[in-house]
């Protein structure tokens, strides 16, 4: 067998591991478990990833699944009570229906697609070439990825920092103690008659 | 966590390596996998270590919250200050080439490291605010209700647990 | 060809930890396959670096190798002290 | 060309990854989770080690020094954080009183002496 049959072999074998732990996750009825389940996700998903020969996507999952990701579902789950997530397992008709329909949908529209990996494709042909091409002679880097992260849609990553800039303020707004402490402080000043009450 | 001899005794061996990689995947993103957003992946990952292992009030002496803040904004401002610079050199917004005079390529090369750079800053701060803040809550709910039941003592805990 | 069956040897010990994962028992069950799962994870990326001669997945690899027993840690807090911010033992 | 690199390269990778599933099985078979800590960590030494080891020879005959010390650093922090993270699974578990099973819980079928 040559490398390209055996890579695509075990890419069927991880796409059904990945089958089994999604079906795993979906009846888990506890939230630690479904974390740990997803951590398994992440890993699988890092595999594929780097079979499909996106380095830099793999990396990226590696360093979140394995950095960050579990840790702070963690840490919600100390926040919340888990325990009391206790959702029975029934069978509802009209949802599974609708997500039948459309995967049947998205399988039938797949029939047009080309195959993984072809020279021709139109996502193959119409600005791939270009980056191809003039990187080296342009920007001279041997990763073609971070040159055209970087430097040819250096605006669409400009936007990425900023989504992540804005989610790590809401983090900051919603959860920080500043506004809890200066509550208290204030409810303490003009409280002392109030004691009291509380 | 501190009392646990053998995470304490191994994390600290391992830290150092954690964010020696970190960097490494920082500025060896143009020759290999890895970027800014990676890099700063993994060097939270080492903050975060050391903050499970040694407790969240140490880490927090450490790196305190302000400076977390700050550099969330820092990363975002590098970068775009690039794209300002360029436009100030008489380019377009984000064209690195503008950076050298001489050499358009060794422009590029600059911009690109600059603000994978500052990519790198913001995501390190914003995962590690986020950490910081998710774990610290606990803490501050425990507080409050400390505080509703008995005033005296809430008094001494704001000291110690008020982030800086 | 060897490092396809080596590969595909690492895939079956996947299998059984994933299977342990989905059984159970109990939540440390689950535990100890993630971490199980993590360190296959860490040989098979080297061995697919190898299958595919592009050894520069070994920088996955170790990414992986390193950071891997963070999230353990983090569960061993969250088991003892429901608290992942605790700081000091509480007399 | 079935050289003597390739042999001892396909024979340690061969026998770490037969270590793997050897141990991957143990963790299905053992009754509690000590036990199955134990099958899990003990491939984590010396299966690594040989799945490691086996895809270093080739690098090392053709001098690719770079992938070599990778690959001996990827070994040398599985060593590290693997026990670590065997600790800490055993603590947890420990608090979470969990029991492990004794001789005389075990049934027939587990291998139980009762």
């Amino acid at each position: 067998m040559s490398v390209g049959e055996w890579e695509a072999l075990i890419n069927v074998v991880l796409l059904g591991l990945l089958l089994v732990v999604t079906f795993g996750i979906i009846r888990l009825r506890n939230l630690f478990g479904v974390v740990m389940l997803a951590g398994i996700y992440s890993l699988l998903m890092a595999m594929v990833f780097t079979l499909l020969d996106a380095v830099d996507v793999a990396f990226t999952e590696a360093a979140v699944g394995a950095g960050v990701s579990t840790i702070l579902s963690l840490g919600t789950l100390a926040l919340i009570d888990s325990r009391r997530e206790k959702i029975p397992f029934r069978f509802q008709f009209t949802p599974m229906l609708v997500a039948l329909v459309t995967g049947a949908v998205l399988l039938w529209g797949m029939q047009d697609m080309p195959a993984v990996g072809t020279a021709d494709a139109p996502n193959q042909v119409h600005v791939a070439p270009y980056y191809i091409e003039r990187t080296p002679v342009e920007i001279d880097v041997p990763n073609i990825v971070t040159a055209v992260l970087a430097s040819y849609r250096g605006f669409d990553t400009l936007g990425e920092v900023t989504v992540i800039f804005t989610a790590g303020i809401g983090v900051m707004m919603l959860l920080s103690s500043m506004p809890v402490i200066g509550a208290r402080r204030r409810r303490r000043r003009n409280g002392d008659d109030q004691e009291n009450d509380t | 966590m501190i009392e646990h001899l053998v995470p304490r005794i191994l994390a600290k061996l391992l830290i150092p390596f954690i964010l020696l990689f970190g960097l490494y995947v920082q500025f060896h993103g143009d020759f290999g996998p890895g970027g800014g957003f990676q890099a700063g992946v993994i060097f939270a990952a080492g903050i975060i270590l050391y903050a499970l292992i040694y407790g969240l009030d140490r880490a927090r002496r450490v790196i305190t919250p302000g400076l977390v803040a700050f550099l969330v904004a820092l990363g975002l401002l590098i970068y775009a200050g690039v794209g300002v610079a360029t436009l100030l050199l008489g380019a377009e917004f984000l064209n690195y080439g503008a950076l050298d005079s001489h050499d358009p390529v060794h422009g590029q090369h600059l911009g690109i490291l600059i603000i994978e750079f500052g990519v790198g800053t913001t995501v390190a701060a914003v995962m590690i605010t986020i950490f910081y803040q998710f774990a610290g809550r606990l803490q501050i709910t425990r507080e409050l209700e400390s505080d509703e039941t008995d005033d005296e003592d809430g008094e001494e805990e704001e000291m110690t647990g008020s982030p800086q | 060809m060897i490092y396809g069956v080596a590969a595909l040897g690492l895939l079956v010990a996947m299998l059984f930890a994933i299977i342990r994962a989905l059984l159970g028992p109990t939540l440390m069950d689950r535990v100890m396959a993630v971490n199980m799962f993590g360190t296959k994870t860490v040989l098979l990326l080297a061995v697919l670096g190898y299958l595919a001669g592009r050894p520069e997945f070994l920088d996955l690899a170790l990414v992986y190798a390193l950071m891997n027993f963070i999230s353990i840690i983090a569960v061993l807090k969250y088991f003892r002290y429901r608290d992942l911010g605790q700081s000091r033992v509480r007399s | 060309m079935m050289d003597w690199t390739v042999i001892a390269s396909g024979v340690l990778v061969i026998s770490g990854a037969l270590l793997t599933i050897v141990g991957a099985y143990g963790t299905l078979r053992l009754p509690d989770i000590y036990t199955r800590l134990h099958a899990a960590s003990i491939t984590d030494t010396l299966a690594t080690f040989l799945v490691l080891a086996g895809l270093a020879v080739p690098s090392l005959v053709a001098g690719e020094w770079l992938i070599a010390i990778k690959l001996l650093f990827v070994l040398i922090f599985l060593w590290f954080t693997s026990p670590i993270a065997s600790y800490s699974i055993g603590h947890a578990a420990f608090f979470a009183a969990q029991k492990p099973k004794l001789d005389h819980d075990l049934t027939d079928a587990e291998g139980g002496t009762a």
